[in-house]
């Protein structure tokens, strides 16, 4: 590793980084009034895509809108929504192959759902039954993580043995703008990067970390810059655009397969609703500052654009409707539904085998419970 | 001040407002501590009052919170950081152990850290993983941190005021499932120092040791005793470190029977500590072994399966009458 | 195989190998465990003999090392990763207490961690600060891990090979004092699984219950003991978590007295908890409260000061000393 | 802070991001042969500070040879020496104003000797007599960091107190390639630009995290990229030219003064000798890769660059090594002097009170040391 200022074995490794630099304007395709707009690069998904697309916008806000209701009604212990922000929910699981693996945060229950997840598992968690409701090693959807940022570092392990197995599994991982702070973030982009890990690691920026808006959070010129510093490509996109979505991740998707290692997205959203149920985001926003967000909805974007050309109509839009409206059904019942609680879950699976010392305290809540009963 | 009703929510913000008012070095920061005034409102008003220099949000990042927080110490503030929960304070772990515990020894004594970390902690609240934690254990086991954990207002308060005006790093443990109940405090009459323990309730037939959120648990356990003709003596340890020997054994002393009461796992905990040093120190004056009512050594439960984690009336009623009273 | 003369580090340096020759899905990785074997050689030679694809360098971050062997866990591998000393796996902290230890749990068991975390651990090297902290207590407190201290060659190898083929989390800690230190052993003989103590020399008077680093020291004061005419058990607990209250309890009935002995400060530790449980569980059979010999309440002191502060043959007898002989 | 695409109040703040990235080639003033080299931007320092750079120089590597021998001889416990980086040291040290902090990790003992330290007391920790030897409070030098990358965040919040109180204080932070990689190099930098901290960040890459290779702990074009993703200028230089060292560093301290914020500055430097005495680099690298770093040393060039223009002739470099020796002449009397250890310290400094367990355990000691004596 001789070192000479001109040649070819510079151990600082001065390489061409301009392509790993975001575009200064986030890419859209679809713009709020639902015209296309031409981009260098990157193409319309074909119709066929958007329409897909577009029935599970419909079911993902029915999802939010439902899991709202059910925690005023107290069947769910907290609800963070991704309201406003399903076109980064439904393009992060619609740009995934069969295989390929999902690490969703708290607030991506409805790209789980996308995902193929059963809703009542996926809620478990924030109905409070169990942490984590469904099989992460059958669905290929890691537990909603909650420590921010922590969940990066699995999902680049996950892929980095999938790698090493000679399997093409990509790995799309979610986190949020306040989450990019975390040193789990610098830590995982950096492994991710050294060994070329397929990690599509999506950041969605919705402006706020509880109520901290972004400008507390960061003084990049964006959180796509980031990546440069890694030595991985940064990307913008906007957020509420389910067709530049579906364009940008599929195309990262498709370069980590190919062996080009990690990617960075950045989608610019807006987190529409207070952070959870039980935020107050009036003390600390304006009402001024969500409404022109509500009119670059992500659903009625697309929705406009596929009338716009014949391929929609309101039969269609109807029978989606419908479909969402059995899902939110669903939800009702699974999640009214009391699961009787069974202390006995408590000792079984902390260990593969419980220890004497679990056993021992078991048997003192049976015993306790056998004379409550008496 | 003359005694009023409030929260320990509303004492703890009293107490950080009145010692910002009393020393321009005490800022306070952490995460939508600012404008949103905490997630639990600890920090309610202070930006508005102080400006947001004295009381900011910082990036979300806890390590860098309290590292922040070391230089600043080590620069003449007097820092109070709020670690927004129990578990999102494992990220600070290394600059709490190797650096705000170490400092003073590593520099003999010339550069103490005057800082507070401020642990929303514990359960009963009904909130999900990672929200939980009874994590006092591993700040109590590290040498150089003194770790407080108040049971009501008023001691929230004092002991909040005193943990400001250490000169050491204090862990300050806020038992989340009492920030809102409310009780008597007058906020001017001063409490005991930091390393002193009280016994909150007399009795005389054997002694409840409790801290934080177990406290008013015991409490109850020990009026539920007095139904059934069994006087219980509660001692409220307040200060884990330093811990306060002579009250808690002069009180087994005087009882001979001793319970531990506490929220957390119990191995290799608190509560092992205690029921360690009151059996080497009362041994001669105790009729049985003092017993343990503690967490089980499972991960916190979630929210429908809690009630089993937390020590109970139940279970302490359950640990007293074991304590062979046939014997004596 | 037949007996041989070797260093724990050779043992545990051949348990990785036959580990990984025996499961292909056993990977090695952590800071300098490459090319170099790692700073103290346990890792020497494997990067050759079985590439860089099951034995790598990582980049310099640990939590970074523990959370991405979580996911190759997640993923069908059994991930053996390097902390290069006790004080630098803090970083790790929070993959450790919020993912390692609770992933099994949070998926009901759906999800297991085959992970084993080696830690270089405690002093008596002549370490500077933060490369010589015993932090057993940290994890023996955590619900989810198990957590092994090996004392001799023969017992680092086969705990060690037990740890890669257990199917959750271990925290296996390697003394460094002890790396070097030659003993007769035969690596095919199988040892006690995890879960089990061992008596390791027989004795009448007390017993001394030890760990790891400690186990030598309190072979060395039964040895002077016996000069003395007084009689010492010593029982290596070896894992701390699960622990073995039968083998540790029948040991103390049978002498009625008891010490134990351990390198880290003694405040809410390890030692704590084998003090508590032994008189909880044998109370009756005690002549005298359980001793405990261990570091002080202090960071851990730089080179020229740390005999003060490990575990001495002097202080263990003069603690035997203490269990009121007089009385029986 | 409602959303325009093309309007001011971006929240996704895309702003001017070119002028972060650093140059493709690290800054040199003056070549490995001791020959200028015109810069646009940088200018050479005046003579006097060369000169004064040249005499520091002479005397640090006279401090890295003195502990190297004393290591050797067991008069300290061990020594990561910065033999080969003494230009990243003394310029570190002498772009510093009265009242600055710097704070360095354990290889940069010969920083805080440049900067005024008393050399015995800089190796107290690595002697073992106690864990820190300087006052931190008087020297405005933190204590010697090991838990890499911890002390970056100390210096930010020094910095940012000091910035609260109106104060000009700049803090000069040092860390090596390998400490990029952990998570609070990140958080440290993102918290100096938030919060517009004065805080030089100098990474020394001398190539080596103890055995790992810079290309092992990171794939970013460079690691002065990584500053554009927290909004900090990045920029390279070379680390064996104290000319450009102190020129770069030099203003980069003017402008965190001038309340810029934070800087971030590379240094291109080797390793020349193993990690610490106690390392065997023979198991990780080749002569062949050391020998050239030797042609590049810090001091014959500059060196070179004097005495070529007069500005220092045998007479005056006598005196200088003459000043170096007196160095090494106090580092060996304090060294070689066997403190007594007092048990009390051990008690005396964990709390500004003892507790009553610490007074309990210390009586002990007390006890265990009479009964010896008898
Ligand atoms: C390590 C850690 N610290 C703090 C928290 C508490 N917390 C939960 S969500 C949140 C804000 C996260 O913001 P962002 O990453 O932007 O995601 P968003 O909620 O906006 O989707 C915080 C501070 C946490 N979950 N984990
Ligand atoms: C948190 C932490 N992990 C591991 C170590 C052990 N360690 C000491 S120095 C070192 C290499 C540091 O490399 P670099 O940052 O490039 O600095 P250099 O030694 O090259 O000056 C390591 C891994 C440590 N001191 N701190
Ligand atoms: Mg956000
Ligand atoms: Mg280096």
């Amino acid at each position: 590793m001789a070192f000479n200022w001109h040649g070819e074995q510079n151990p600082f490794m001065t390489r061409d980084a301009a392509h790993l630099l975001p575009s200064t304007v986030p890419v859209t395709l679809i713009d709020p009034d639902g015209d296309p707009v031409p981009q260098v690069g990157h193409d319309l998904p074909d119709s066929e895509a958007l329409v897909r697309a577009f029935a599970a916008l419909v079911a993902a806000r029915r999802f939010n809108d439902q899991a709202y209701a059910l925690v005023r009604q107290g069947r769910l212990a907290v609800y963070p929504s991704s309201h406003g922000q399903e076109a980064c929910q439904v393009a992060a699981a619609h740009v995934l192959a069969d295989g390929d693996w999902l690490f969703p945060t708290y607030r991506d229950t409805a790209a789980v759902v996308a995902r193929g997840v059963d809703p009542v598992q996926t809620l478990t968690l924030l109905k409070g039954d169990w942490h984590n409701g469904y099989d992460p090693t059958e669905t290929h959807v890691a537990p909603l993580a909650t420590p921010l940022a922590t969940h990066l570092l699995h999902a680049v392990g996950v892929a980095h043995a999938a790698r090493l197995r000679g399997e093409d599994t990509v790995v799309m991982a979610i986190c949020g703008d306040g989450a990019t702070s975390e040193g789990d973030f610098h830590e995982a982009l950096n492994f991710a990067a050294v060994f070329r890990a397929p990690v599509v690691f999506l950041v969605q920026n919705n402006g706020y970390a509880i109520s901290v808006p972004l400008d507390r959070q960061t003084a990049a010129p964006s959180l796509a810059h980031k990546g440069i510093g890694y030595g991985i490509p940064g990307e913008r996109v906007d957020g509420n655009d389910v067709a530049a979505l579906l364009s940008v991740l599929g195309a990262a998707v498709g370069r980590a397969r190919a062996g080009e290692g990690p990617q960075l997205v950045e989608a610019h959203t807006y987190r529409v609703q207070a952070h959870t149920n039980a935020d107050d985001a009036g003390r600390y926003r304006t009402d001024d500052e969500v409404t022109p967000w509500l009119a670059r909805d992500p659903i009625t974007r697309v929705e406009t654009y596929l009338r716009g050309r014949g391929l929609l109509d309101d039969d269609k839009a109807a029978a989606y409707a419908e479909t969402a409206e059995r899902l939110a059904e669903r939800m009702r019942a699974g999640l009214n539904a009391d699961v009787p609680a069974d202390y006995r879950d408590l000792f079984a699976h902390v260990y593969a085998e419980p220890t004497p010392q679990l056993r021992e305290q078991q048997a003192l809540v049976a015993d306790e419970l056998a004379r409550e009963v008496r | 001040m003359a005694p009023e009703k409030l929260t320990m929510a509303g004492a703890l913000n009293r107490a950080l407002r009145d010692a910002m008012h009393a020393d321009d070095s005490v800022l306070v920061f952490g995460e939508d501590v600012g404008t949103l005034g905490g997630v639990f409102r600890i920090t309610d008003g202070l930006t508005a009052e102080f400006g947001d220099q004295r009381c900011f949000d910082t990036p979300l990042a806890e390590s860098g919170i309290l590292g922040m927080a070391i230089g600043m110490a080590m620069n003449g503030m007097r820092p109070v950081v709020e670690m927004q929960f129990d578990a999102f304070a494992y990220p600070a772990f290394e600059q709490l152990v190797s650096h705000a515990a170490k400092m003073r020894n590593r520099t003999r004594g010339r550069v103490g850290l005057p800082i507070v970390i401020r642990v929303p902690y514990a359960g009963g609240i009904g909130g999900v993983e990672h929200h939980c934690d009874s994590s006092e254990a591993y700040y109590a086991h590290t040498p150089g941190l003194h770790v407080l954990a108040p049971s009501g207002p008023g001691d929230a308060y004092g002991l909040l005021r005193q943990a400001i005006e250490s000169d050491d790093p204090v862990v300050f443990l806020e038992p989340k499932k009492l920030y809102f109940s409310r009780a008597e405090a007058d906020l001017a009459s001063p409490v005991p120092p930091i390393g002193k323990a009280v016994v909150c309730r007399a009795g005389t037939d054997a002694t409840l040791i409790a801290y934080g959120p177990a406290v008013p648990v015991a409490l109850e356990a020990a009026e539920a005793a007095a139904q059934e003709g069994r006087s219980l003596q509660v001692v409220d340890v307040r200060s884990i470190v330093p811990f306060d020997d002579e009250t808690v054994c002069a009180a087994v002393r005087s009882t001979g029977r001793a319970v531990v009461v506490a929220e957390a796992a119990g191995f290799a905990s608190v509560s092992s500590e205690i029921a360690a040093r009151v059996m080497e120190r009362c041994f001669h004056s105790l009729h049985a072994p003092v017993r343990r009512v503690t967490g089980f050594d499972i991960p916190y439960p979630p929210p429908k399966l809690e009630h089993f984690q937390l020590p109970s009336v139940d279970r302490i009623l359950d640990a007293v009458d074991d304590l062979q009273w046939e014997e004596s």
